[in-house]
């Protein structure tokens, strides 16, 4: 691993190379590192899937607990996302409870896969009032070289894409395959040099400044928007990244089963 | 259109159930100076949300690991108060309160100018002692107000509003019943002067036409908030408090 | 915000200030700032005031929950205080787990209240057994510019003697006003140049040494003391500051609803 | 008088139900020297009270942070052991323990002449192995034995006695069987020579006449545990512990 | 108390004693100090024991709960072994949490119980599914002058072995005594000036490298093994002390009842 | 012998429910440098066990007190991940991980020669993707291959490995269905040069004969092991992975 780098020379270094309209690792500006999933990758979980960008490697696993419903929503079942993101991915991570930073990941992809809509909770029900599905997703980064939100988002949905609802081992009815009616996908966008890119490395994300997360579902609905860091954009720099980010969503939503 | 389920919360000349119209925002007050033992501090009385905001600082930064050799760290702390919501809420660690704070922390640092005050911390404590909906909205524009009355340098003041949708309709500004009703919340935290934004948050459903509606109605009510911001700090410094 | 005092100076000022029977803001040994109390501040809450003491400001809130009684105390309900002092009101409250300045706070404030017997626990219970009302107090301090504890204990009379248990929001029947039966009140003493004060500003808390909790219920009943902080005091002290709060509970009393 | 429901722990000649009149304390035994590796120790049992202190110290006082530059710091912890009562205690975090190990820091604090050792940290620690009724008032007399056992300078000893009432008569230091209907409880921590004091709670019910009655006997009680106190020491340091 | 002792300066005088196969107090490489053994010293446990080493104080207490069977195992009670080793035993304990330290002690203790199957689980059950009594052992040091280890190990057999079962204050049977059918009993050996001893005290623990400790049942059974600490051993050292271990735990298993 | 209840773990020609024979060890393969942004990685899957270890440093450890003036500090994180077994494990907390990591560390601070670096810390991370029985022994195995990734030098290489007895019978390494009815755990950690120990553990019951052959079982799989730990190693640096 390289020397972790000087934040104040990296980041006159990032302003030059955007003089030029250049990255550090020769990409475009709106372009992304190449994406590779799989997924069953995890024998114990119920739906997984491993997905690579660049070094940036993640892990998602869904897992599925029996809940009683809460009261006042007797027929719906719960969905939870937990992201503890471990010192085994970075040496910029650390040990011990939830950083903000690791609560803010888990709570951004939390929000675009549930506000979607695309887990429809009264299908988790098993028994009105008593017994309900509830649906865990785990996302576990094991190698973060820079934007663990797009591939945490991204393994997520396909880790969920083709989870089992596991009836059989728990004695409630046959196993099936967890309904997923939207293919909700994230786009991330940080400012590096001055301007917005797409998809940023490790030391892109250290010497830039805010970032900015964009969820869309099916027909360019938004479902989630999330500003982070210290920083100020303008009107139209946001709708230049939104309008690649309805492109870029739906190329990504053809990569997931 | 206008329906959800057997629940209509806008009716069909467009008024919503409190008498406002889709733009508006509810009734806003804002008092600076209020926390008599704080170095600056504000309240904002939002609808029925009910948010204090207080600024201790700048002050040195331990211990010294928090520390930043060429800027001041903001402290910013969002809570709700126990008694703020219908069933009591548990004091103690909390995400939600957790990742606000975050956020709002990074809203401010854009605005404050932070490098007047190396290795030193700005305490902003956000107590939300009656919620309705749009509380961190609230805590936002309470803590602009705060910081400026801590006289601490600012190169714009933030203010925070939040549009919605309810019944299919993009609305401003949703109270609690709309919001147990709400299909998407946009808030969003917008410079004065500037007209940048500093804060983005978004979740539900949208679509690009919908979503296009919401941001306008944001960036046009913030226009009066901050002449209530400007008024309460005059009032405050000019020893009427 | 003055800057904060140097205790060695300050204690010497205090000293000199004591030896012409002076304070700090011109009052009298055992004379108390102006108290204003104000009922029905919280709209969320069951039961509220706010009370505002000089530059102290503090509020208390009543909330209640459904409980199930102790096994074997099957018709009581519960009664519970929390004092968190948060960060807002004083530069010197800290954020995290209560300190034990906080936590003693509430054990002194709660122990006022229950063992003046002014709760009638059996009247909390809904079903034998099975169903109780819990009274939760939380005392908050907005400005702390000293005696905490005499505001907190105040706010927290007003807001239990106007506080209405919910039976209809829980569906238990009809909403009621909570029975106090008794009116415990507090007055807080603190060394301060060498003798006792009543109702201390921080700063003669600050330079000051131990303090004595008071709380009289009525005719003079004593329910709870509290000595905290380091120092010695002869039991001639004593009896003149207890003469002084008989005096001053009876007034602070009457100011209750 | 004399009863409460149908439990009446006081008979008619005054004896209670441990044979013990109204100003009597239980049996107290003190020895010093009882845990060899600590710089001063001592036990207390105290009727079926069974508490140990420990003495750690001077030392230096680390993370410095918690280092006062004048005095030494008294680190007090009261524990009760998860076996000293007829439920287990779970351990860990407890209010309870948290406030009365700082009012008995508080307590000692005023006797040890802790400006002799700016800087540094001395650790008191007490367990409570069995519990009855009246464990602070043991914990803080054995933690004075066993500071003066590790030969901390002191300007006097503090002895803890409490009084409370039962059957609506006042009584010396209620055993569980009485507490458990006890009415009232007032604890003080005195001086042995002085008779000033350096720890006072109280809670319950008490007129004005009961709680003067109650302080007597606080104070008629101290004598003999004082002197049973210096027989200890003088037994330890005699070599024969 | 002595000085805290230079690790340095120890280890080399420690390294000098072991030239001539000599210890720190005179004892053999295998000679245990004494061991006193006091039972039912804790009123309010229902099994205690002290246990005196030397220096090293210890108390055992078993207290008895009512449980619910876990699902799979409806007819077993349950065993649970908490050392948290408080700072009144030394100047190296600290109060908070338990240490790592601390966490080993009541494992090694724990399962030297345990997988010796001296408590019979089915035996504990009172209602099958419903109810089941779970013991707790709880070992607490009073003064760690080394070997907390065995000291706990000797003390929690003593405790158990001598424990009666509170039927009657819970309501469900008579009282009788816990049946403890074997008797497992724990030598620990520690590397001091190069090589192992047994019973080291807590400057030869300062001094001194890897640890282990050996838990041994009726007819030599073993039960459990830990190597704690940094350091390597070989087969034949091991054979060693396992052989002094066998007449050892035979020796320490008479003198318990 | 041969029946635990009605189970029947191995058959009469002594071979067990994977078609092993006693003394055999399940599939094994081990890659290094898996982990692109960790200085060295490794991963092993062991039968269905998939362990994943990083190694970061030598760094500065802080905070300071953590500091050894004499060398570096091994600081071993292990852990299982949520998904790792059937039920789902809770993040946070846990007795039985620390005092893993803790033995973990110990057995390979014997190895590493942390000398060379005074006053640093090397973390090793090591994640349990996939449990099936014996995760200890292969996180411990990994770590040995992430830390020689790392080129942290060290005097050997650390093997672990266990055996166990089922229906009566001693076999080297148990899977999770064997472990299930399982009668004794011995793992071992064996420097593959020097044949020493350096982590044991054992829980179970094991006859001095039964203990013997358990032992001897662990001293002779951890060979192969070794071997595929060099060719990992070979393969990572000959520019393969």
């Amino acid at each position: 691993m390289a020397a972790p780098p000087v934040p104040e020379l990296l980041r006159a270094h990032l302003t030059e190379l955007a003089k030029n309209d250049e990255r550090l690792d020769g990409r475009g500006r709106f372009e992304g590192r190449e994406v590779q999933i799989e997924t069953g990758v995890l024998p114990r979980a119920e739906g997984s899937a491993r997905v690579v960008m660049g070094d940036t490697i993640v892990l998602a696993g869904v897992k599925f607990q029996i809940m009683t419903p809460y009261p006042d929503r007797p027929t719906s079942g719960g969905f939870m996302t937990s992201a503890e993101v471990r010192p085994v991915s970075g040496v910029h991570w650390e040990a011990g409870p939830p950083s903000p930073a690791a609560i803010e990941l888990g709570r951004v992809v939390d929000r675009g896969i549930r506000e979607s809509g695309c887990l429809d909770m009264s299908d988790l029900c098993i028994l009105p009032g008593e017994k309900a599905w509830q649906v865990i997703l785990d996302v576990f980064a094991l190698s973060d070289d820079g934007n663990l939100f797009d591939a945490f988002a991204t393994a997520a949905m396909a880790a969920l894409r083709t989870a089992i609802i596991p009836g059989e081992r728990f004695d409630v009815g046959e196993d099936r395959p967890l309904p997923v009616s939207k293919k909700p996908m994230m786009c991330s966008y940080h400012r590096v040099g001055g301007r917005f890119v797409y998809d940023a490395v490790r030391r892109e994300e250290i010497g830039g400044a805010e970032r900015i997360h964009i969820t869309l579902g099916d027909d360019d609905h938004v479902h989630s928007l999330q500003k982070g860091l210290k920083g100020a954009f303008t009107a139209d720099e946001f709708a230049e990244i939104m309008d690649h980010a309805r492109q870029r969503c739906a190329e990504l939503r053809n990569m997931i089963e | 259109m206008g329906g959800y389920g057997d629940v209509q919360m806008i009716d069909d000349n467009g008024i919503r159930v409190d008498g406002r119209t889709a733009g508006d925002i509810r009734p806003v007050e804002i008092r600076a100076g209020v926390i008599p033992v704080a170095d600056g501090s504000a309240e904002v009385i939002w609808g029925t949300n009910h948010v204090i905001a207080a600024v201790y600082g700048p002050m040195e930064a331990h211990p010294r690991k928090i520390q930043k050799q060429d800027r001041a760290v903001l402290d910013v702390r969002y809570n709700m108060a126990p008694f703020s919501t219908t069933d009591r809420m548990r004091p103690g660690f909390n995400r939600r309160s957790r990742e606000i704070s975050k956020v709002t922390a990074e809203a401010l640092e854009t605005v404050v100018l932070t490098e007047l005050y190396p290795r030193s911390k700005i305490r902003v404590e956000i107590e939300v002692l009656t919620a309705e909906a749009g509380t961190r909205c609230a805590g936002i524009t309470a803590a602009s107000v705060a910081l400026a009355d801590a006289g601490i340098p600012m190169t714009d003041m933030v203010i925070s509003v939040a549009s919605g949708k309810i019944n299919g309709i993009v609305v401003c500004d949703l109270n609690k019943e709309e919001d147990n009703y709400g299909e998407a919340d946009l808030p969003m935290g917008i410079c004065a002067n500037s007209g940048d934004l500093v804060f983005l948050q978004m979740d539900g459903d949208l679509s690009p036409e919908e979503f296009q509606q919401a941001w306008d109605y944001n960036m046009e009510s913030i226009g009066p908030v901050h002449e209530l911001m400007i008024e309460a700090l005059e009032k405050a410094n000019g020893g009427e408090s």
